[in-house]
């Protein structure tokens, strides 16, 4: 139940440089309010361990995401229904504010955001995972590594997920005299929407897009918002101990949809190249 | 909004709350506390502070700092829940209390700290949003200097229809649900959370219909504190 | 293993004024030395979520048991007997002494001694929780929250847990063809006998009843004594770095059945009214 | 009250204890130590200081504090034992604590701690009486300043007879034990628990039992320290 | 992840002496360089709990061992093999610079060394550990408790292992009707060898054997060889934070093996004494 | 010693390594890193410090003190590794440690603290030497005063042939493997493990193997180096 624990520090510097930019609505970095730092998306880079796997750098944000298909036992009360799991690390590679550690409240948020949007979107579809009714289910885990952290983790995990998700594939299986064997050979995941996630922050009274570690240091709040191509809204979640205001949320869904669509074409590029 | 709608299980009406009832002063041990029952959910909070800081080094020098920690009794959910607190609560602990904090006149207390317990006895949904409620009360039973208090209320989607106030029961077939903490005078939506499927036209619409959930539940709060402080069930008075 | 924690503080005239009262046998909120605060008990406060549960206000103490009955494998050892936990939480909530967290050696004693008296009492009769011996028993989940501490947690634990036992239904079941089906309708727990716990302390020479808070903390000595209704003795333990003569430990187990019998008889007239 | 008895299934008289043996100063690296074996229990105890406090927060200004850990090793169990400490092991450690407490003058060392360790390596029934027996040597090996040796010993009820120190073998078909721990000279019970079912004539005749049994121990524990500080095996001399 | 700990502190009139003694080839209790401490190697010390045991004083160092062996299923990957762990706990009796609690890494590294001298000279044949492939096993657990540190523990608990297991039985058992039933009858453990650990530590350009707590803690470099019968090296272990030469290494290696046959002798004696 | 060999699955001459690529300064915000790519193996190690002790009570006052992590991505096995950090990690961490710290002039750096991080993000055969040649990198990438670079490679034996750096499919069916780290300068070994099965010959044969690898490791740590600094691939200049 931590309230206080080391937090980054943006030196004054730095704070007058962005306040005063924000005035003039620009960026340290000179980008525009509602622009995203450069966004790279490379593929099938732990291929060796991995059933489907990504490297996400956004600005100098880097994170890797691996994909694992298993086999697991069913839950109870969903025994047609295979298993998804979105673990996020903040490794201690990627920060000095980070401890090694079991992960802490900031960790454990990005994880259950990030896995939430691949859920509610109905990325998987679970019901094709299962192998066998109440006995045997793929089980997909999704973990991802953050490498470097200069802000935006939300999305850039978020991209590296679906990503990986995009290039996975599952061993085949059959059923014979009731006896599951698992084949070799290969089909890719039962994938049924590409959901993509945007990130706004607050600053003063000004929204900004894709906030760097500075700025989101210094927001007082910040919004994830996760759109799938039929332009719904399947995800949100806002963050810090700020708030925004009605007409700020309603202002940031409309362009939360514009800009996802922007990103699905760069995942789905990523994607195609790497097939 | 309440024509030509689909018949809610409960009978509610689109934009109809479940019963709420709030009562402050629960607790003789904290500083303050508050008992809220909504729906079938019935959440204990309590406050403490503001008080030392331990350990030392989380002090800080100009405000005070909030912990929070939202928590589920074992028999309070339909299958019992593990003691461990699990990472589900962890991350509700955080947005609870980054929901609160800006209600709170952090300046007025340096070096202190400032503690919200959140106790879970029977669960429906919208759980968070009622804690949210209760924790406000209690802070402000504590006589904690705040800014406004802070009201929270879910909108959602069942059966296509956008709806105020999602019960546990509508929750197994609905298709959306969201979350909102607000500041009433600053306008401020310091909690905010959406899971499922809305169209751009449902999605504002059910911030709008939050909104006015939220409004209801101000009230409530104030009535409650009234009730404790003027033996006023109106929440008329003033201060 | 903590030796030393944050532990109540007792001001020096609160300390005086307790024991200037115990010296002319009278307790500073006018109670007798053997005396009980106002008992409260009510059921059925948690009554949509669990197959029991009561509430128990014990002067201004207040806790509040919740019974789940699910089925579970039996241990190996015991193939023919369900299983029952009983386990108490000290809630943060309940006084700025307690910390939130794992439960530490007071809590852990609490539950130990509350499941004990359970236990060893038979108030259960675990064979009867037998659904299929070998496979499938019932699992008697007894948990107690602590919402308010002022003293005498012991016998407030044991209140609650025993009432909301007592009131307390599990689903019936049928085997047909090797399978065990569970139904909804719902059949009383296998109930023998009402164990009922009452504690003392010590300060200076005096023995009293159901310490309030200061006074449990001023005590050099407390023991908890639980009898059930034939008059035996099933549990006890004591607690705190000092201890009783044999006298005293002879005199208090003749005035434990005393009042044993009479806070039975309130469990019972709160489950007859719950009824 | 050894007439007209039941025979036990170790063949000893109700009122027999098992075979005890003592022995003070066995483990080099400890301030004081002792080996017990208590029928088949084999059990050290070894205690440190008085010493410096860590963390710092915990010293007291006016006494020492005691810690103290009872222990199980995997192997020392019927069916071996996890690693982890359990909610047991915490439990018999807190009152095997108080029960040696009010024997320490712990106002002659302020500002530090006293440690006592206790490791069951081979465990029969009544280990937590026998523990205490050893960690009470221990501390007088160490020279720790004590008001008193504490004793222990419990008495039970075994196919409806009162008898004392009831073993693992009997335990099985036990109804009732009632572990206790004496400061012979201040007539003081410091642990004092029951598990079963006794009236209250079984009751006291336990009780009486017990204390009889602790007499023993107190004499077996001198014995144990006059053996290794003056080689004299019947603890007759004076210090 | 931890740096500095509580370490043994060694005075600096032992510090000198120790060294003034090793410039002279001895040592200041009168060893020479490459001599073991006096070895006493006792067997069936916790007989009434364990399938073996035994216990192990070199020098004033004294671990316990106790052996027990029960069943378990086997790992998905080796259905016929049953399963050996072997685990030392420094325990708090042992020495003051020992804490209670979870296992630090210094005693990690201690079962991790000794687990692995047991498992890679294949001293047990863990295919003679099946009872039924792919349903039932052997699981033997290998527990060593640290009674009084002294130094060269990596020796001392391998030595009562490895005698404990060489003590050690089990449970016969019989199949019926593919129905395992375990007997009261027992049968020796399926050893395949004898593994002994030897132990060297460097203090300046000195090669000593058996360091005694002091000298473990004055010393740069620590490292301990097992070999087997059949003089063949099955493992070895470097700790501190210094280095040997490959001379070094290749002169110890030597050593080992000779030291090794003797100590292997007085560990087959106690065996045979025990028997 | 490449003649008439046994061939290695991989095709390898027995004293061939894998293919080895290190890159300096791969994370912006460590004060030093290194990417290795070591056959299978991908890791990361990165360098924080000279920095402030956290704990303060584990500050010393005339060196530094390195803390040092070997840490699996769940990804990184051929079975998804559970993320809790494990025993094997917490040994491999330490020996890791303890083969840096030679290494490390500490007594330039006192009251601080040198964190080394190391991240398998894909596994293979000799990630602990893998590691150690990135963390040694990474290091000196930081400007830590070194005494020398510490190079690592494993030598073993598969199918009854001594061979160089074995890989996790040569693992399977390999007989023994042994790990080392050498400072080249001082000719200090300072890894040094063994597990399997080593005649007397093949044991010196190995160490002899793994030290002309440790060499080849050296000498790519240097071309990483002089890469990141004077963009130059051989190495060869000067500082």
């Amino acid at each position: 139940m931590p309230a206080v624990k080391k937090r980054r520090i943006v030196d004054s510097i730095t704070k007058e440089s962005i306040i005063s930019n924000l005035a003039n609505s620009t960026r340290l970095d000179e980008r525009g309010l509602l622009d995203y730092r450069n966004l790279e998306i490379e593929t099938k880079i732990l291929k060796d361990k991995t059933n489907g796997s990504a490297r996400v750098k956004l600005g100098e944000s880097e994170v890797w995401a691996g994909i694992k298909v298993e086999t697991a036992n069913p839950f109870p009360d969903t025994p047609a229904e295979g298993v998804m799991t979105c673990n996020a690390e903040r490794l201690p590679i990627s920060s000095q504010y980070i401890e090694p550690g079991p992960p802490d409240e900031d960790t454990i948020e990005l994880s259950r955001v990030s896995d939430r949007g691949i859920r509610e979107s109905g990325m998987i579809d679970v019901k094709e995972l299962c192998i066998k009714e109440g006995e045997r289910v793929y089980s997909v885990y999704v973990d991802v590594a953050v490498i470097n952290d200069d802000g935006n983790l939300f999305d850039a995990v978020a991209y590296a997920a679906t990503t990986a998700l995009l290039m996975s594939d599952m061993n085949k299986f059959t059923i014979e005299d009731d006896e599951i064997k698992m084949l070799d050979e290969k089909q890719p995941l039962p994938i049924k929407s590409v959901p993509v996630s945007t990130t706004f922050a607050k600053i003063g009274d000004k929204i900004i897009m894709d906030p760097n570690a500075d700025e989101e240091e210094m927001a007082t709040a910040r919004v994830t918002l996760v759109t799938d191509e039929n332009g719904k809204y399947v995800s949100a979640q806002k963050g810090k101990p700020g708030g925004f205001t009605f007409d700020e949320l309603r202002e940031i869904s409309v362009i939360s949809k514009e800009k996802g669509d922007e990103i699905r074409i760069k995942i789905r590029e990523a994607v195609k190249n790497g097939a | 909004m309440s024509k030509n709608n689909i018949e809610r299980i409960s009978g509610r009406a689109p934009d109809e709350l479940r019963n709420v009832s709030i009562k402050a002063g629960v607790i003789k041990n904290a500083d303050g506390s508050a008992l809220i029952e909504f729906g079938k959910n019935k959440i204990m909070a309590a406050v403490f502070g503001p008080k030392e800081v331990h350990p030392k080094h989380m002090m800080v020098s100009d405000r005070a700092i909030i912990k929070c920690r939202y928590h589920m009794m074992p028999f309070s959910t339909d299958t019992r829940k593990r003691p461990n607190i699990s990472r589900r609560e962890i991350e509700i602990s955080k947005v609870i209390r980054e929901a609160l904090q800006p209600a709170i006149i952090m300046e007025d207390y340096p070096r202190t700290a400032i503690e919200i317990y959140i106790e879970i006895l029977q669960s429906d949904g919208g759980s968070r949003c009622a804690a949210i409620n209760a924790a406000s009360t209690a802070l402000a039973d504590a006589g904690i200097n705040m800014r406004d208090l802070v009201a929270a209320c879910a909108a959602g989607k069942v059966n296509g229809q956008v709806v105020l106030d999602v019960d546990d029961t509508e929750d197994k077939t609905g298709e959306a649900d969201m979350p909102i903490a607000l500041l009433p005078n600053t306008g401020l939506i310091t909690l905010f959370q959406l899971d499922g499927n809305l169209s751009k036209e449902e999605f504002d619409k059910a911030l709008e219909l939050g909104k006015t959930g939220c409004d209801k539940l101000y009230k409530l709060q104030r009535d409650a504190l009234s009730e404790k402080y003027f033996n006023d069930k109106n929440g008329n008075k003033e201060e």
